[in-house]
């Protein structure tokens, strides 16, 4: 199908472009501060050039990119300086705690939004109404990590009810695991909550003022019937791409929860290697988010093509 | 819809949200401008009460853990993530959304080419773009509004660019084009203030995430660096003594929430006034 | 007994916080099967909202006021939800405006009939299925089997209009409310669907309402015919007779603004509705040439004239003192070098292989009116682009003055680009809403013009405005103060501010009402005689045209298929499509037989 | 000469002195870094130290009074010029694979400390006086170490906790076999947790009483003390001590002191102005407001420090310095002499990177200020502190970990160390530990030790006002945990009651 083949040519330009980026912005400091910062404690030059060979820091900026480029796709991404561990290694059981993370906060977010934003599209106006808008907007606009603050104060601190970060996620039982889950997806959800919930009244509120949902109506159909056949189907497109949209900030969020909740998924890790210049894991988790983020957008695509593809 | 003797200041003034948010958006300024003027101890100045201390008469929000005032802090800690913010939406406003006019209004190729370019940028994630960013040019002032001045700015270029187009392919620009006007009243004279109000929108919405966002660096510490009061930074080192001094930690995170919330109150009523049918989800 | 009768309806609307604005008053209507009894009047008069009323159904934002809508021995009005419900669909059946955009474009058109069935006759998947089938091949959808499984946008638009008409009648309704159900179509589809709405009311003995804005249309369809105004009945009678013999002098306003095939000339009607229901006088005093200070004082009362003739009017049937000049077609200009000839003009979309004007040649001379006609997406406005150097050439040329003129406006010279005005279909669009109308006038003053200088310019905006019927005291409004109407008025004035030799004219009307739109073609047409500008007008309205134009070209999918002379063309068209048009048009003629309208 | 001694074979415990025996405790441990080195010649951090303390053992184990305990060395002695010392080794080891402990094992696990590539940090320490060559087998149950020069402080020396006994030829650590009372289980690097358990062949019969110890590092102070405070583990660490209030306050869980067992210091490297006056210097160290570091940056753990790599306490403490005052006056003539007369502003670098490093820098600036130095506070990045401030910038806040008296002084002070932080170049200093090293009389070390800590407290660029307890929170269930200068946390004898 060359609609599919064009997309996903599209799709590599936009991921080598990507890794282009994410390596020079990587590499703006020079091999020898890399290796000086990475070896630490008073190293002996040898060392250092020990370093800046293992790493593959000789050469000119673009030989080095082309290396690091070759080997990336050959699924060698490079050795961290600092823990000594691979990288690949290293991330894999991190990336799947992100996504289960990400996807139980979707799960979590979803299903309610859905069902509060088509009750309010219904009630437009009404006090409901009113509340609901006004408190996503108030939601919307706090930060991650105020909200996961504030959760863990009140969840955490004040009752007791979970513990206060993840660290159930390393060890322990299926208990600890499921609990250790439970404050980052939550705050994730409550920040997530508020977008869907607008969008999907938005996007109920232009359906029900559709002609064909009043044409329902004076059929005599039942309100349920009216809303969840008539009304959600045609919300279900632009459902997707809001989801779509909102899964770039739950890789924000997703950074900035693990961070607070010292969860120990990708995100934590991005924020450790940054500041302790960590350049392979950097370049490595930068390439895994953008495919999983334009994995994502084509996937999403591709839902709103089949989805819209009866109603034009 | 009228738009006459809109400005913005009325058309937000008008909505209820709007009017929350600008009074809440002023108490937070108030506190920020004055807030150094009024706090009742130097903000960095230790032991002025027992550390670690509850609520009293003489600390009203408590001490942190070196004896510091929370209240005081509070007061002078709001000045990066209102600043910085400011200046990081200014430049990717003018900067994209000058690119974004240039693009809409001439179209073609360059077009074409600022489109991609705008695309390739925001298919990074903007959080991580952000601290790949810092990690190859470290952390000031000055780098992180430039560096979130250069995440909004292929979004800001879009939603101009987008608005440009809407306005640029009217049949009264094809009538001023056809006049043979030049290529700057049109921009200037016919373009520009229709789609004003909308930029605008967009900006104070973008500035909400900016707000966020630089007060998330400040928080992941990769911002502003203690001992400087800030409410991020507060927040993230009173985390820890939550359990003891939750004031520390709470105070700061109302600050936060007011100074942001406001924002997108005031954002959400300029939406409102200026593209009621604008789907925020494609905006940023 | 009447199968729904309708009385003293009012409905009102939310206007500003708190307040509800009457928009319909009193309202009586009597619905018999087997009969059509069709709603007519101006946009916003109210029809829809009676057609919804009648139903018990309210949109968000509406009260009712007062009123009976009998349906048998129940009165909807006073019905419980609940109850509606079960009657809606089953008793009384309802056919929105468009009906693309009636039916879900989610569902396959066999689940729209499926869940009425299942609702209303309890019927199970078989069952529905083939009283399905039965019901589209009742409204001669070809292949209804294979129809119940496409989703709506698999069908023209007027098969989606059968579609909606067959769903309305799936529960043998013993009423039908029909609103608008033609417009939007093209004419020859527009006359098929009214000749299939006609039968099945017959056949099968339907009660049914038909809105429409369309006096002509319904002149064809209806057995009897009201006339809204402002929210109110203003005449009510026999089909026939209100068209032929209008009483009110809005009716016969309305009708005098519809153009005819005939040529007949038509009358535009000055000014416009107001919004609300006015209670006090009669609301049409404003605009009646006939009315008198007696009709401003009190209100007047709907009584009949004739017997089964009634009109709400002081004065009905009182001739209109003297008839303005009726617009006449320019005389034909002596034959002259030609001033604007394009020659085989081919105009492409990228993306695109069909050329949307594929190797068209037309020649203009000075002072002449030649109209465009042609089914949507034929080419006419991309052609009308292309000539206004909006829309580049993929081949051809074209000469101005025997000179060759740049395809480009912006390659053109400035007397060049003065001397070819362009006004567009949608007066909303092409003024800019930020601007006020002195503005948008002065601008072609400044830029096009040597002789106005800086300090003449004021005087020259205000004589504009007053050519156009515009007050001076509009140079200070924006576009978004001024109605319809009006805002194309100023796109004429800012059009002749540059003192054109040509004016090239897109559908100007079209976005407007019949009213308007014969204002409107009377300016263009009195302005154009006075400067001797040559006009070139665009549209799909074949007696619009044959009201203004000398000349017209029929075009089809970008190519011109036949040329000539009005009266020869429309006498003896020589081309079959120019055939079809035509009677697609005198089918929908007033007055024009209910044996023509048959015809499917 | 030196000589130290213990009973041969396994060691017997009297019982009641200990807990029940059974058990997984749980530890969650702070201050680590990206990955648990298991190789404990290279270790870096505390956990690092704890765990590896667990895994191995070392020939020696130090106590905070620098008593000398016998581990798998059970006597030693040196000849009169104290260059020759001869170690004895315990009979009956076995490693956790099975295989006896032989002198060829402690030859080996020794030469690879003194292999520069290797950059254990006891290299600079032993660097000086000991070759690889130096280091032999005397017969299979003892080793023979000669030094190049004298030093009488070796047996403290090799009670540094990276000098641990591993088998002979190990390259991989990744399993961790060592002489320890526990044995590695499972680590998982990418997770930071790791598992142990009992070693039932451990030579200290009854110990260690636990089964099996589970633990995570944790990068988040944070939630450190919540976790335990909320059951989850029994034991966290280190707890930074603006932390300890909610530990104490945090009702379930105890805090647990390492008494004085780290501290921070004001680096003021003399080779960079202004510091190379060393009026300036002496000025710092009468301007702070010692008391205060203690009791607002240090929350009153710990105790009052002289400038001085080592505590009142110790049985070495240069008794002179403790009388020294906070003069404020003083500093400020001293900076009018120096050339400063309006004071002087300075910007003194810190980093999260160690307890209340940035805390203490914030404290300071407090008191030095009084005298007229403005210190401007700029926190760095924990992650590359180490790398591109540390013996790179002029003024600075360094941390280390409680070290014998001549080890510190040697590490820090002497010219040719590579630590030598404050650029000290005294051949005075050099002179007095060299002597130190090569006398076997105790008084007569006391005394060039104290003299050596004068000149320290008058000359270096080393400010340091308090010295800090290692914090910990621990549950009440969890009993028996010792604290040592070696392995700092010992578990063999804990229990959970
Ligand atoms: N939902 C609504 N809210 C407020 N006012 C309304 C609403 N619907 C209709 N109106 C007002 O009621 C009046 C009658 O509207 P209605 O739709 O019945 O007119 P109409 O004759 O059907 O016009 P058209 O020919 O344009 O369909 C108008 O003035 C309109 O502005
Ligand atoms: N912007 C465009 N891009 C691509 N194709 C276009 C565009 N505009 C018009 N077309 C196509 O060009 C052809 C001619 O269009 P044009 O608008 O000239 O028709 P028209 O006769 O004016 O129709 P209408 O009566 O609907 O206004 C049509 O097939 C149309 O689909
Ligand atoms: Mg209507
Ligand atoms: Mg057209």
């Amino acid at each position: 199908m060359p609609a599919l083949l064009r997309s996903l040519l599209a799709l590599l330009a936009t991921l080598w472009l990507i890794s282009m980026l994410t390596f020079a912005a990587t590499s703006l400091r020079s091999p020898q501060e890399v290796a000086q910062s990475a070896l630490g404690r008073g190293v002996a030059q040898e060392q250092i050039d020990a370093f800046v060979e293992q790493q593959g820091l000789e050469g000119s900026l673009p030989r080095r990119y082309g290396r690091w480029l070759g080997d990336f796709v050959t699924g060698d991404w490079g050795t961290s300086p600092i823990t000594q561990l691979p990288v690949a290694q290293e991330l894999g059981p991190r990336l799947r705690n992100s996504l289960i993370l990400a996807v139980v906060a979707l799960l979590l977010a979803l299903p309610p939004s859905i069902a509060i934003g088509l009750a309010v599209a219904r009630r437009r106006g009404g006090r409901t109404d009113v509340a609901v808008t006004t408190g996503s907007v108030v939601l919307a606009a706090l930060p991650e990590f105020v909200v996961g603050v504030v959760l863990m104060w009140l969840l955490a601190v004040q009752a007791g009810l979970l513990p206060v970060d993840s660290s159930g996620l390393a060890f322990g039982g299926l208990g600890e695991q499921v609990e250790a889950f439970a404050l980052p997806a939550l705050t994730l959800a409550l920040v997530l909550a508020p977008q869907f919930v607008r969008m999907v009244r938005a996007a109920a509120i232009d359906v029900i003022a559709q002609p064909y949902v009043r044409a329902a109506v004076l059929r005599g159909l039942p309100a349920r019937t009216v809303l969840w056949r008539h009304v959600l189907p045609n919300t279900a497109g632009q459902l997707v791409n809001v989801v779509a949209v909102n899964l770039v900030w739950l890789i924000g969020g997703v950074i900035v929860v693990e961070n607070v909740f010292a969860f120990q998924g990708i995100g934590q890790r991005l924020v450790t290697a940054v500041s302790q210049g960590d350049v392979p894991t950097v370049q490595a988790l930068a390439m895994v988010t953008g495919v999983l983020f334009l994995a994502i957008s084509v996937a999403a695509d591709a839902i709103v093509a089949r989805v819209e593809a009866g109603t034009r | 819809m009228r738009r006459r003797g809109g400005s913005a200041i009325r058309a937000v003034l008008r909505a209820p949200e709007g009017r929350i948010g600008a009074a809440l958006a002023l108490l937070v300024l108030a506190i920020v401008v004055l807030g150094p003027a009024l706090a009742p101890y130097p903000p960095e100045k230790l032991g002025v009460g027992a550390p670690s201390a509850g609520p009293s008469a003489e600390h009203l929000l408590g001490t942190d853990t070196l004896g510091r005032d929370v209240l005081s802090r509070v007061l002078c800690g709001g000045a990066s993530v209102i600043v910085i913010p400011l200046i990081a939406v200014l430049l990717a406003q003018l900067v994209g959304g000058g690119l974004g006019l240039a693009a809409g209004y001439l179209g073609g190729r360059w077009d074409a080419i600022l489109t991609r370019l705008f695309d390739v940028v925001m298919t990074l994630p903007p959080l991580l773009l952000v601290l790949v960013l810092i990690a190859g040019l470290g952390s000031s002032a000055p780098v992180l509004a430039v560096v979130v001045a250069l995440v909004f700015l292929p979004r800001a270029g879009r939603i101009a660019r987008a608005a440009t187009r809407s306005v640029a392919g009217a049949d009264y620009v094809v009538a001023a084009r056809l006049r043979g006007e030049s290529a700057g009243y049109v921009v200037g004279r016919e373009i520009l203030p229709n789609i004003a109000g909308p930029l605008m929108a967009d900006a104070a919405l973008r500035l909400t995430y900016a707000i966020i966002f630089v007060a998330t660096l400040n928080f992941l510490g990769l911002g502003v660096q203690p001992p400087r009061p800030d409410w991020a930074v507060m927040i993230s080192e009173g985390r820890a003594t939550i359990a003891v001094t939750p004031l520390g930690v709470l105070a700061p995170a109302v600050a936060i929430a007011a100074l942001s919330v406001s924002a997108n109150l005031i954002a959400d009523a300029l939406t409102a006034h200026w593209s009621p049918d604008v789907r925020r989800a494609g905006v940023h | 007994m009447a199968a729904l009768e309708i009385a003293g309806l009012r409905v009102g609307f939310e206007q500003a916080r708190g307040d509800v604005t009457p928009v319909v008053w009193d309202v009586a209507l009597d619905l018999h099967a087997g009969r059509v009894t069709a709603l007519v009047g101006e946009s916003g008069c109210g029809k829809s909202t009676v057609a919804l009323a009648a139903m018990g159904y309210v949109a968000p934002g509406g009260t009712l006021l007062g009123g009976r809508a009998r349906l048998g021995d129940v009165d909807l009005l006073g019905l419980p939800p609940r109850r509606l419900k079960s009657v809606w669909g089953r008793q009384i059946a309802y056919v929105g405006q468009n009906a693309s955009l009636a039916l879900n474009p989610a569902l396959t058109v066999g689940r729209h009939f499926e869940e009425v069935l299942r609702r209303h006759a309890g019927m199970r998947r078989p069952a529905a299925r083939a009283r399905t089938a039965e019901l589209l091949e009742a409204v001669a959808l070809p292949d209804p089997e294979a129809a119940r499984t496409r989703r709506p946008h698999a069908f023209s638009g007027g098969q989606q209009q059968r579609i909606a008409l067959a769903l309305a009648l799936a529960c043998r309704p013993g009423v039908l409310l029909l609103d608008e159900p033609t417009t939007g179509l093209d004419p020859t589809t527009q006359a098929r669907v009214a000749a299939l709405i006609r039968a099945l009311v017959t056949e099968q003995g339907v009660a049914t309402l038909f809105v429409s804005h369309d006096l002509g249309l319904v002149g064809t369809l209806a057995d009897e015919i009201g006339v809204m105004y402002a929210g109110e009945l203003v005449e009510l009678g026999a089909a026939a007779d209100v068209v032929a013999r209008p009483v009110h002098p809005y009716a016969r306003a309305l009708l005098e603004a519809t153009p005819r095939l005939d040529g007949g000339a038509v009358r535009g009607l000055p000014g416009a509705p107001p919004s609300a229901v006015v209670r006090d006088r009669c609301a049409f005093h404003p605009r009646c040439a006939v009315g008198d200070h007696s009709c401003a004082g009190a209100p007047v009362i709907l009584r009949p004239v004739v017997p089964g003739h009634l009109a709400r009017c002081l004065k009905p049937g009182a001739a209109a003192p003297s008839a303005p000049a009726a617009v006449v077609p320019a005389a034909a200009p002596p034959e002259t070098t030609p001033l604007l000839v394009a020659r085989d003009v081919v105009c492409r979309y990228p993306r695109r292989d069909q050329a949307a004007v594929d190797g068209v040649s037309l020649q203009l001379a000075a002072g002449e009116t030649i109209a465009i006609v042609g089914e949507s997406g034929s080419g006419k406005s991309t052609l009308l682009r292309a000539l206004a150097g909006v829309h580049p050439l993929a081949d051809g040329e074209l000469t101005l003055d025997g000179q060759p003129l740049a395809p480009a406006a912006a390659a053109r010279p400035r007397q060049v680009r003065a001397r070819l005005q362009l006004v567009f279909q949608n007066p909303d669009a092409s003024l800019n809403p930020r601007q006020t109308v002195g503005e948008i006038v002065r601008r072609p003053l400044r830029l096009l013009r040597d002789d106005v200088g800086r300090e003449q310019e004021e005087a020259a905006v205000a004589a504009l405005l007053e050519r156009v019927q515009l007050p001076a005291a509009f140079a200070d409004r924006r576009p978004g103060q001024l109605s319809g109407g009006q805002r194309q008025r100023v796109a004429l004035a800012r059009a002749f501010a540059a003192r054109p030799h040509v004016l090239l004219c897109d559908e100007v009307t079209s976005a407007l009402d019949v009213s308007v739109q014969a204002a409107i073609v009377e300016l263009i047409v009195e302005l154009a005689r006075e400067q001797g500008t040559a006009v070139v007008m665009v549209s799909h309205d074949l007696p619009l045209v044959r009201s203004c134009a000398r000349r017209v070209v029929v075009m089809r999918a970008g190519r011109v298929c036949e040329e000539g002379e009005v009266a020869r063309l429309f006498a003896t068209p020589r081309h079959p499509y120019t055939a079809e048009l035509l009677a697609a048009c005198a089918a929908l003629e007033p007055g024009a037989g209910r044996s023509a309208a048959s015809m499917a | 000469g030196g000589r130290g001694a213990g009973a041969s074979g396994a060691v017997a415990i009297s019982s009641d002195a200990l807990g029940p025996r059974g058990g997984t405790a749980r530890l969650l441990l702070g201050g680590g870094g990206p990955r648990l080195v298991l190789d404990p010649a290279t270790q870096v951090n505390e956990p690092d130290a704890i765990v590896d303390g667990l895994l191995y053992d070392g020939l020696v184990r130090l106590h905070d009074d620098w008593r000398v305990e016998p581990r798998l060395a059970t006597r030693w002695e040196s000849d009169a010029a104290q260059r020759v010392w001869r170690f004895e080794l315990r009979d009956g080891v076995t490693f956790h694979d099975g295989r006896p402990l032989t002198a060829k094992d402690v030859v080996y696990s020794l030469r690879r400390l003194l292999d520069e590539r290797l950059g254990s940090a006891v290299y600079p320490r032993l660097n000086g006086e000991l070759r690889p060559d130096g280091v032999r087998a005397a017969g299979s149950g003892a080793v023979e170490l000669r030094l190049t020069q004298p030093d009488a402080f070796l047996p403290v020396a090799l009670g540094a906790r990276h000098c641990k006994i591993v088998p002979a030829g190990t390259t991989d650590f990744s399993r961790a076999i060592g002489t320890g009372p526990f044995r590695l289980r499972s680590l998982d690097q990418s997770k930071l947790s790791f598992e142990l358990e009992r070693n039932p062949g451990f030579w200290q019969e009854g110990l260690p009483r636990l089964d099996r110890i589970e633990g995570m590092l944790a990068n988040d102070q944070a939630s450190l003390v919540q976790s335990v405070a909320s059951g989850r583990f029994h034991f966290g660490g280190f707890i930074d001590p603006s932390l300890a209030s909610s530990a104490e306050a945090s009702g379930d869980a105890r805090l647990l002191a390492h008494r004085s067992a780290l501290f921070n210091d004001l680096v003021a490297a003399a080779d960079s102005e202004p510091f190379t006056n060393p009026d300036v210097r002496t000025a710092l160290k009468l301007a702070i407001d010692r008391e205060q570091i203690l009791s607002l940056a240090y929350k009153g753990h710990g105790s009052i420090a002289h400038d001085v790599p080592v505590r009142t306490a110790d049985p070495f403490f240069a008794e002179g310095l403790a009388h020294r005052t906070r003069d404020v006056d003083e500093a400020r003539r001293l900076l009018r002499r120096a050339g400063y007369p309006n004071g002087i502003d300075l910007e003194l670098l810190t980093a999260p990177a160690g307890a209340a490093m940035v805390d203490m820098a914030v404290v300071a600036k407090e008191s030095l200020a009084e005298a007229g130095i403005r210190v401007s506070v700029q926190q760095r990045p924990a992650g590359t502190y180490y790398d591109a401030v540390w013996l790179k910038e002029a003024f600075y806040v360094d941390t280390w970990v409680l070290r014998h008296p001549l080890d510190a002084m040697a590490v820090m002070f002497e010219s040719s160390a590579p630590w030598n932080e404050a650029r000290l170049r005294s051949p005075r200093l050099d002179e007095l530990l060299r002597e130190a090293r090569s006398t076997g009389e105790r008084s007569e070390q006391a005394q060039l030790l104290g003299a050596a800590q004068t000149l320290v407290a008058d000359q270096a660029g080393f400010v340091c006002p308090a010295w800090l307890d290692e914090l910990y929170v621990a549950k009440p269930e969890l009993a028996g945990v010792g604290f040592n200068a070696t392995d700092l946390v010992d578990f063999q004898r804990a229990s959970l009651g």
